[in-house]
């Protein structure tokens, strides 16, 4: 576990060095972690869950026989035999990093309940009845938002510029799938957008496709080629910032930092630290207490932040403002999904609750106190709504 | 002798696993005189000449060129030593042009000088009198022009030794006589030329000496002045042997196969077989004659069902009488219907045979459905593949040999050998002895006659005329695919044969 | 910019990795090679092609350009061609079965990318750090000028120095096959190499030769789709399944490499298409992705039906020569 | 004159002859010489990529194909997986039809038992669903078999592409269903199909979850090597496979020989499709078939069509790739390592067969120049 995690995690290599100290003298040592991952090394999502897991591992002190990673796991039953076989092998907490693994692990876990499971991204752990399956994600939608508002400041500068006017601010979003992860990342990212720029609009096109650098960047170039002056992304590849850094559009990545392929036009990635959480969960099998059934922080715990803004693209003045809010959201004194900045189809999504209209009774149960509770009543995203001044391309 | 040697083999040796085709060969070839290599099917003729082209390498001896010891590891080693063969069977590439053919493998510019090259061909067509276009693609030759374009390589090449395996199988008596001429004209400019020929008439015809091999074994060699074919084949087979064809009159003739109006429309459309109409009666030798491509493989390719008929019908009348229009029904519709017919095609191995499969699973191909069960018995295919083996002396490793390896005549002989084994009412033969030694061609003529005197009716197909006269009862001449004539076979003669063969046909169109 | 014209640019970006690889695959299988490795060989030459161009760049501080053109289009030919190399010692040599060697040297040929692909990206620090920008911007310069006239410009001058060698070689290999003594020569061994070994061709050469070379070809479309097309990094299978395509296209093309340019455009574009057309619904756009495929299927049967002699395969095409075979 | 002679005699260094035969013995020590002189090749890439010791890397490989009852059994399922769909494989090839759509075939199948075990779930019992599902996927197999068989057949249609560009279509088509069947929506995910009454699934048998797969696959192989070797419908498909004309002549309908032997082959990869998803994953996706489609391809060749020598090529294959699972896992060594040493393993294995097949003599003697 030499391997150190990178710049945009260095407040929480600090933070979880301090909680190091506090666990030294447990259990630690007879601890044995399973991890499946669905990629490897080489693949951007895996690798940010890789670079938590050895967080964590630097953080709890663990030595790398005690962590056993299982790579390139598809989800099907090569899932369930690579958790059995985790699980035989004596590991106490079996982490699972894709979505379709869930199911998967839930198998294994009934069959283990004495073994912790803990899936990422997926919902079913509270209503399994299981008390060793838990899931957890992280509240990518600040990232998404912080982000956001480093596009926004962007599209400003070029409008002051006169390289476009107001209302040609539009930016296209490369998503994966119309998955409720996606539809709440792009809505928080435009949120963030819209809260500088407020003239901007967007397109969503997407890929059907959680990873293919070829897909990614047809379909950021055919954004371009239909007006979008900033690109932005949901997909694990670099391929929409290769199209960008081609055509001199600034961009807004996910996952990893994209300056290397498009050092003058990435802005910055919008990304996610799973160290917090696994540090989190390992230490409580080795303390004895309970895992959440469902964990999602953000960044007050450093679960969440943005890659370095690449200087030689970002406009005048956007560390600042990146501060500010980064600050109001670790204090908690900004929400998201405020409910006064977005309509849907022209009404508040309040009114709309209250007519019922189209089933929006569901959505009851998330907003309140003027603003959406995201990934609150589960880990995982829920916001799935089409809000105003967004437009998908791809019809349902 | 004082003339010297072009070519010196000596004690050569050459194995393919357990067969031994050569043994301990020592031959000679001298400057300016044509050779012919005499020797049953499979005794090694083509393997020993494919050592001098590079196609083999031998196992033991050695080769001296001019009285030098040469070494001869490939066919581009043999060309540079100006040796130059015409193989069995035809080394050329189908969709390339004659003169593509031609210059292949020659040193010359980088980008071809098509136009310039044609020119420099036709010189050779035209000092030899040959007939050819050297733009014409091979697919679109007949048999004699693939001959020309193999010989007119060599030519080009300037070879000084010629090897020639079997050019005359294919070849009409005219073609024979054209290309005969032609190698006089060579050996008289200086060249040596080794020619391989079953037919003993043309050895004697051409060749200055005869050298005969035996299972492998080289048997020596006579003049062919000296040379008689009672003789010759005597040296070849070891023991006297008696050449006759038995003809009995045929006994009780019954209508059995009436072919009527039939015509066959090639891949271009046009008539290959046209209008043609005869019958075909049990105990009887139907003899069909005619230069090569005149419509006898489509004719009877049609009657077995292989070819699309155009127009006509086919006929069968069973024994018990009834009648069974063949010509709308495909081979397995034939078999279905009970009519029991065999055929021997022309391509032995590519239609009649199974190249990869030994002589047991070749017996199959007939019987193989046989009984009810949804397997296959393999017991009694194997019985005639080794009655077949051992009555018409098929030379073969083992019944388990793939078929493909056998020799020319082997081949036929299995082939043969399973038609007649199914005791056919109708039995159609196309060119059986091509490519056979003269011992085994007597020996197919007799198959067919028994076959004739069990009361099957014969059709076949033969080149040779004298052999066509002696032994069928009646005949048919074919030409463009048009029937000029119908003979009695005891009171023709070659001549009037040969008339219909040519005779001009556009009158009625 | 016209909306159509970013179509064609984009479709003849696609197109030219493939027309790579289907150039190399008509010579190898002039030769009578049917070299079902080809998918394989295009990763292994992508790979190298960037890790030439990566460890260049990485061992000075001011690398040149062009060296690192030159380097890496070196590494991925050679490497290509030895993995083309391997191909021809086990079918040439060994008569071993050449669509087994073929789809097994795939496997091998996109393990070695990965393998290779995850490794540098580790040394490069990370998923999407590898960076070999100052070649890649060489390999992605667009003809100065003439690449900013309108519409003209987007479609025929707007690519990088690959693209146009792509097209170049084929061009070139048609020439050579019609016009040329060995591409007659070439020819032939593929058709009949016995015929053609009795002609004094060394059947052996050329066989070794032309698949080689063709394996070389092939994997520059792995380093076009590396460099230019990508700009210099690397995905686990970002290829996909191209090299398939790539096979496919030269039936498509019938055997004539000049012919493949177009096809190649031709399948870039259905690659496409479907981003391009406005408001499918995620279901048709599975349907939509069919369509290269649905499209070759139909060309399949279409040519089947008018069927010349021209058109056919070499006719040892996956055959082993030896000549003392009878 | 001519200017012959003036070459030197030389023999080449090396003849190659083709052997008559070779007793099986000899045959079986070349090809084991063949895989101990892979893992040594092997070892020094390991050595020299990773610098782990080769030794370990192997104890590893086979602790992960075969450590405990659990590995073994996982490793037996997928050997049963690639072996069933080379036998499907194993007709059409010796018919000369170059099937390398078993991708393809393998998934339609899989989307017929899937789709049967969405649809049709707990309404049946599960023996009868079983069987429908059986019956189900080997048609959607078969279909996706005939369809280029009947080109072949009628219009000579080249099959090579044919059968490879259906797979593509097949796995649109699975990308299409999983639109609708995902859950939930937007997540391209099926998710294991009644995971709760296991409506659908293979029952224990023999005491094992694989026992069904481990019987119908062996039943299969056998079934195979009797059909090919000794019925009346095996012999067609030689004659045809070697010469269309012999057939033809022999009176053998050829367009049904090729129709019907490739509606067995793709029935058979349908077959093991339901056999992937309700044997096994209960899910579908465009990877159930995982590229086994195409690595049956080897083992078939491999194996020159022989059902039982397919077992022990599936064994080794599916062996080094469990194997490497665990190391990859183990060694933290990166998992398309073992494409590359499988890759190499499978080089040396097609190599050896030339030595098998041909004799190879070296120059016994300096013969004298003259
Ligand atoms: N490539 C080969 N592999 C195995 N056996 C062979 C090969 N070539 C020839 N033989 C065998 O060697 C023997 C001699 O064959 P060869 O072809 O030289 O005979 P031949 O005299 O030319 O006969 P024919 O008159 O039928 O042409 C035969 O038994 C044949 O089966
Ligand atoms: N990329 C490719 N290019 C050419 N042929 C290919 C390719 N991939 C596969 N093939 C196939 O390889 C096979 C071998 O061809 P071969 O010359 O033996 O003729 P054939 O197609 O079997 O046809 P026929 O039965 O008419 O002789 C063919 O079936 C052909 O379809
Ligand atoms: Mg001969
Ligand atoms: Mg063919």
């Amino acid at each position: 576990g030499s391997k150190t995690s990178n710049d945009t995690a260095k407040s929480d290599t600090e933070a979880s060095s301090t909680e190091e100290s506090a666990s030294t003298g447990g259990t630690s040592s007879d601890i044995k972690v399973g991890v499946i991952y669905i990629g490897d090394e080489n693949e951007g999502y895996t690798e940010a869950h890789m670079k938590g897991i050895d967080e964590m591992k630097e953080a709890l002190g663990l030595s790398d026989a005690q962590v056993v990673e299982k790579t390139n796991i598809p989800e099907d039953e090569t899932c369930y035999d690579a958790a059995i076989d985790l699980a035989e092998q004596g590991c106490n907490i079996i982490f699972g990093n894709s979505f379709g693994f869930e199911d998967y692990m839930l198998q294994a876990a009934g069959e283990y309940p004495e073994i912790q499971f803990c899936h990422a991204t997926g919902y079913q752990a509270a209503g399994s009845g299981l008390t060793n399956m838990h899931n957890y994600f992280t509240a990518v939608y600040q990232s998404r938002y912080v982000s956001g508002v480093v596009a926004g400041l962007k599209l400003n500068e070029m409008i002051e510029k006169g390289t476009i006017t107001a209302d040609q601010a539009k930016m296209g979003y490369v998503g994966a799938y119309p998955y409720a992860e996606v539809i709440s990342g792009y809505t928080s990212f435009y949120l963030g957008v819209k809260s500088v720029c407020p003239s901007a609009t967007m397109e969503v096109q997407y890929t059907n496709s959680w990873s293919n650098m070829s897909l990614e960047k047809e379909t950021a170039e055919a954004l371009i080629a239909d007006g979008c002056v900033l690109i932005s992304q949901h997909a694990d590849t670099t391929g929409a910032a290769t199209a960008c850094e081609a055509k001199g559009v600034p961009m807004v990545g996910y996952n990893v930092d994209m300056t290397s392929t498009a050092p003058n036009s990435a802005l910055t990635s919008a990304s996610i630290n799973w160290g917090p959480y696994y540090t989190y969960a390992v230490k409580s099998v080795i303390d004895g207490t309970a895992i959440d059934t469902d964990w999602s922080k953000g960044y007050e715990s450093g679960a969440d932040c943005i890659t370095p803004l690449n200087e030689k693209a970002v406009a005048a003045g956007t560390a600042d403002k990146v501060k500010e809010v980064e600050d109001a959201l670790k204090a908690g004194t900004l929400n998201v999904f405020d409910t006064s900045t977005f309509t849907i189809n022209g009404s508040s999504i309040e009114d709309l609750i209250k007519s019922d209209e189209a089933n929006f009774g569901k959505y009851a149960a998330y907003v309140s106190d003027g603003f959406f509770h995201e990934s609150v009543v589960s880990s995982a995203p829920s916001f799935d709504l089409k809000i105003d001044g967004i437009k998908e391309l791809t019809a349902n | 002798m004082d003339q010297a040697n072009a070519i010196e083999l000596k004690n050569i040796t050459k194995r393919f696993g357990k067969v031994i085709a050569n043994e301990g060969v020592n031959l000679t070839l001298k400057k300016g005189e044509i050779l012919s290599i005499l020797g049953e099917n499979g005794s090694g003729k083509t393997t020993l000449m494919n050592m001098l082209s590079g196609i083999y390498m031998p196992d033991e001896g050695q080769i001296f060129m001019d009285g030098k010891e040469v070494s001869i590891h490939s066919p581009k080693d043999a060309l540079d030593l100006k040796i130059g063969m015409i193989h069995q069977h035809f080394k050329l590439i189908d969709i390339l042009t004659a003169a593509e053919n031609i210059i292949l493998g020659l040193p010359g510019s980088h980008v071809l000088k098509t136009a310039q090259i044609e020119e420099e061909i036709k010189k050779i067509i035209e000092s030899y009198g040959f007939d050819l276009n050297p733009s014409q693609k091979i697919y679109d030759m007949s048999v004699s022009q693939k001959q020309t374009v193999e010989i007119i390589k060599v030519l080009y090449r300037g070879a000084d030794v010629l090897i020639l395996d079997e050019p005359t199988a294919v070849l009409t008596p005219q073609e024979t006589d054209k290309l005969f001429a032609i190698l006089r004209n060579m050996r008289e400019s200086g060249k040596s030329i080794i020619i391989i020929t079953h037919k003993l008439q043309e050895v004697l015809d051409i060749s200055d000496r005869v050298a005969v091999l035996r299972k492998g074994k080289y048997m020596g060699s006579v003049n062919t002045q000296e040379a008689t074919v009672g003789g010759l084949t005597e040296m070849m087979v070891g023991e006297k042997i008696t050449l006759d064809i038995k003809r009995n009159d045929p006994v009780d003739p019954q209508l059995r196969l009436k072919v009527d109006k039939l015509t066959v429309k090639n891949m271009e459309g046009i008539k290959v077989v046209n209008e043609v109409t005869f019958t075909s009666n049990s105990g009887e030798i139907l003899g069909i004659a005619g230069i090569a491509g005149s419509g006898q493989k489509e004719l009877l390719e049609a009657i077995a069902g292989l070819e699309k008929i155009e127009d006509g019908k086919v006929i069968y009348h069973a024994c018990d009488g009834k009648e069974i229009i063949l010509s709308d029904l495909s081979p397995e519709g034939i078999k279905n219907q009970g009519v029991n017919y065999s055929f021997v095609p022309e391509d032995r191995l590519g239609m009649g045979l199974v190249g990869n499969m030994d002589i047991t699973d070749n017996m199959m191909l007939r019987s193989y459905r046989n009984g009810k069960s949804i397997f296959t018995d393999r017991k009694a295919p194997k019985k005639l593949a080794l009655d077949i083996i051992q009555e018409l002396g098929v030379v073969t490793p083992g019944v388990t040999t793939p078929v493909r390896r056998l020799s020319g005549g082997n081949v036929q002989k299995v082939l043969v050998g399973r038609e007649i084994a199914c005791n056919p009412n109708v039995l159609m033969v196309a060119y059986p002895v091509r490519g056979l030694d003269i011992n085994s061609s007597y020996m197919i003529y007799n198959l067919l006659s028994d076959q004739k005197e069990q009361g099957c009716a014969v059709i076949c197909v033969i080149e040779d005329l004298d052999v066509l006269i002696e032994l069928c009862d009646r005949i048919i001449v074919l030409c463009n695919g048009k029937i000029t004539g119908t003979l009695d076979a005891r009171k023709t003669t070659k001549e009037e044969v040969g008339i219909l063969m040519t005779k001009d046909t556009k009158e009625g169109e | 910019m016209d909306i159509i014209t970013v179509f064609i640019q984009k479709a003849i970006g696609q197109g030219i990795g493939i027309l790579f690889g289907a150039s190399g695959e008509i010579i190898t299988e002039k030769s009578g090679n049917l070299n079902l490795g080809i998918p394989g060989i295009m990763y292994m030459g992508g790979i190298a092609g960037l890790m030439g161009a990566f460890f260049y760049e990485n061992a000075t501080d001011n690398p040149i350009p062009m060296l690192g053109v030159i380097i890496s289009l070196l590494a991925a030919f050679l490497c290509a061609a030895f993995g083309a190399l391997i191909y021809s010692i086990l079918t040439i040599t060994f008569r071993a079965n050449q669509n087994v060697v073929g789809l097994a040297l795939t496997t091998f040929g996109v393990g070695f990318g990965n393998f290779f692909g995850g490794s540098i990206s580790k040394m490069a620090g990370g998923v999407g750090q590898i960076s070999v920008s100052t070649t890649a911007s060489l390999y992605q310069k667009q003809i100065p000028g003439l690449s900013k006239i309108p519409v003209i410009g987007p479609i025929l001058f707007s690519y990088g120095f690959l693209t146009y060698t792509a097209v170049i070689i084929a061009i070139y290999l048609t020439f050579y096959l019609r016009k040329t003594r060995s591409g007659l020569n070439l020819r032939s061994v593929g058709e009949n190499p016995a015929t053609a070994d009795a002609a004094g061709i060394g059947v052996t050469k050329y066989k070794y030769l032309a698949t080689v070379l063709g394996g070389g070809i092939a994997g520059l479309g792995g380093l076009y789709f590396v460099m230019e097309y990508l700009g210099g990094t690397w995905t686990n299978n970002g290829f996909g399944d191209r090299g398939w395509l790539a096979i496919a296209l030269v039936i498509f093309a019938l055997w004539d490499p000049s012919k493949a340019i177009f096809g190649s455009f031709l399948f870039g574009a259905f690659f496409i298409l479907y981003i391009y057309i406005p408001g499918l619904s995620r279901s048709a756009q599975e349907l939509f992705k069919m369509v290269p495929y649905l499209v070759t299927i139909l060309v399949l049967i279409l040519t089947s039906l008018r069927n010349k002699r021209e058109n056919q395969p070499p006719a040892s095409l996956g055959e082993p020569y030896f000549r003392e075979e009878r | 004159m001519s200017t012959v002679g003036q070459k030197e005699v030389k023999e080449p260094l090396i003849r190659m002859m083709k052997r008559d035969s070779i007793p099986a013995r000899t045959a079986w020590l070349i090809r084991i010489a063949a895989v101990i002189l892979a893992l040594i090749v092997c070892a020094f890439a390991i050595v020299a990529i990773t610098k782990l010791d080769p030794f370990q890397v192997y104890v590893g490989i086979i602790d992960g194909a075969i450590g405990n009852s659990r590995r073994t059994w996982v490793t037996i399922r997928d050997i049963l997986v690639l072996l069933g769909i080379a036998i499907a494989l194993t007709p059409a090839f010796k018919m000369k039809f170059w099937n390398i759509g078993a991708e393809g075939q393998v998934l339609m199948g899989g989307l017929a038992s899937a789709a049967l075990m969405i649809y049709v779930g707990d309404k049946v019992p599960n023996w009868l669903l079983l069987i429908t599902i059986f019956v189900a996927s080997t048609v959607a197999g078969m279909v996706w078999g005939l369809i280029p068989a009947f080109f072949k057949s009628y219009f000579n249609t080249n099959e090579t592409l044919f059968t490879l560009m259906m797979n593509y279509v097949a796995m649109q088509i699975i990308t299409y269903c999983i639109v609708f069947w995902e859950s939930p929506a937007g997540s391209n995910t099926v998710g294991v199909i009644n995971a709760a009454k296991r409506a659908g699934w293979f029952p224990q048998i023999l005491g094992s979850t694989y026992g069904l797969n481990v019987i119908m696959v062996l039943l299969l192989t056998v079934g195979m090597f009797l059909y090919l070797k000794y019925t009346k419908q095996g012999y067609e498909i030689s004659v045809v496979g070697d010469s269309q004309n012999t057939a033809r002549y022999a009176a053998i309908n050829v367009k049904k020989v090729i129709i019907r032997t490739m509606v067995i082959s793709g029935g058979i990869c349908g077959l093991m499709g339901s056999i992937i998803v309700s044997g096994a994953s209960h899910t579908i996706s465009t990877s159930t078939a995982g590229g086994r489609g195409f690595t049956a391809i080897i083992v078939a060749w491999m194996s020159k069509f022989n059902p039982f020598a397919m077992i022990l090529v599936s064994a080794l294959l599916v062996f080094m790739q469990e194997g490497s699972i665990q190391i990859a896992s183990q060694y933290g060594l990166n998992e398309n390592a073992s494409e590359l040493i499988t890759g190499i393993i499978l080089f040396f294995l097609i190599g050896c067969e030339f030595f098998v097949n041909y004799k190879v003599e070296f120059r016994k003697k300096q013969k004298g120049v003259i």
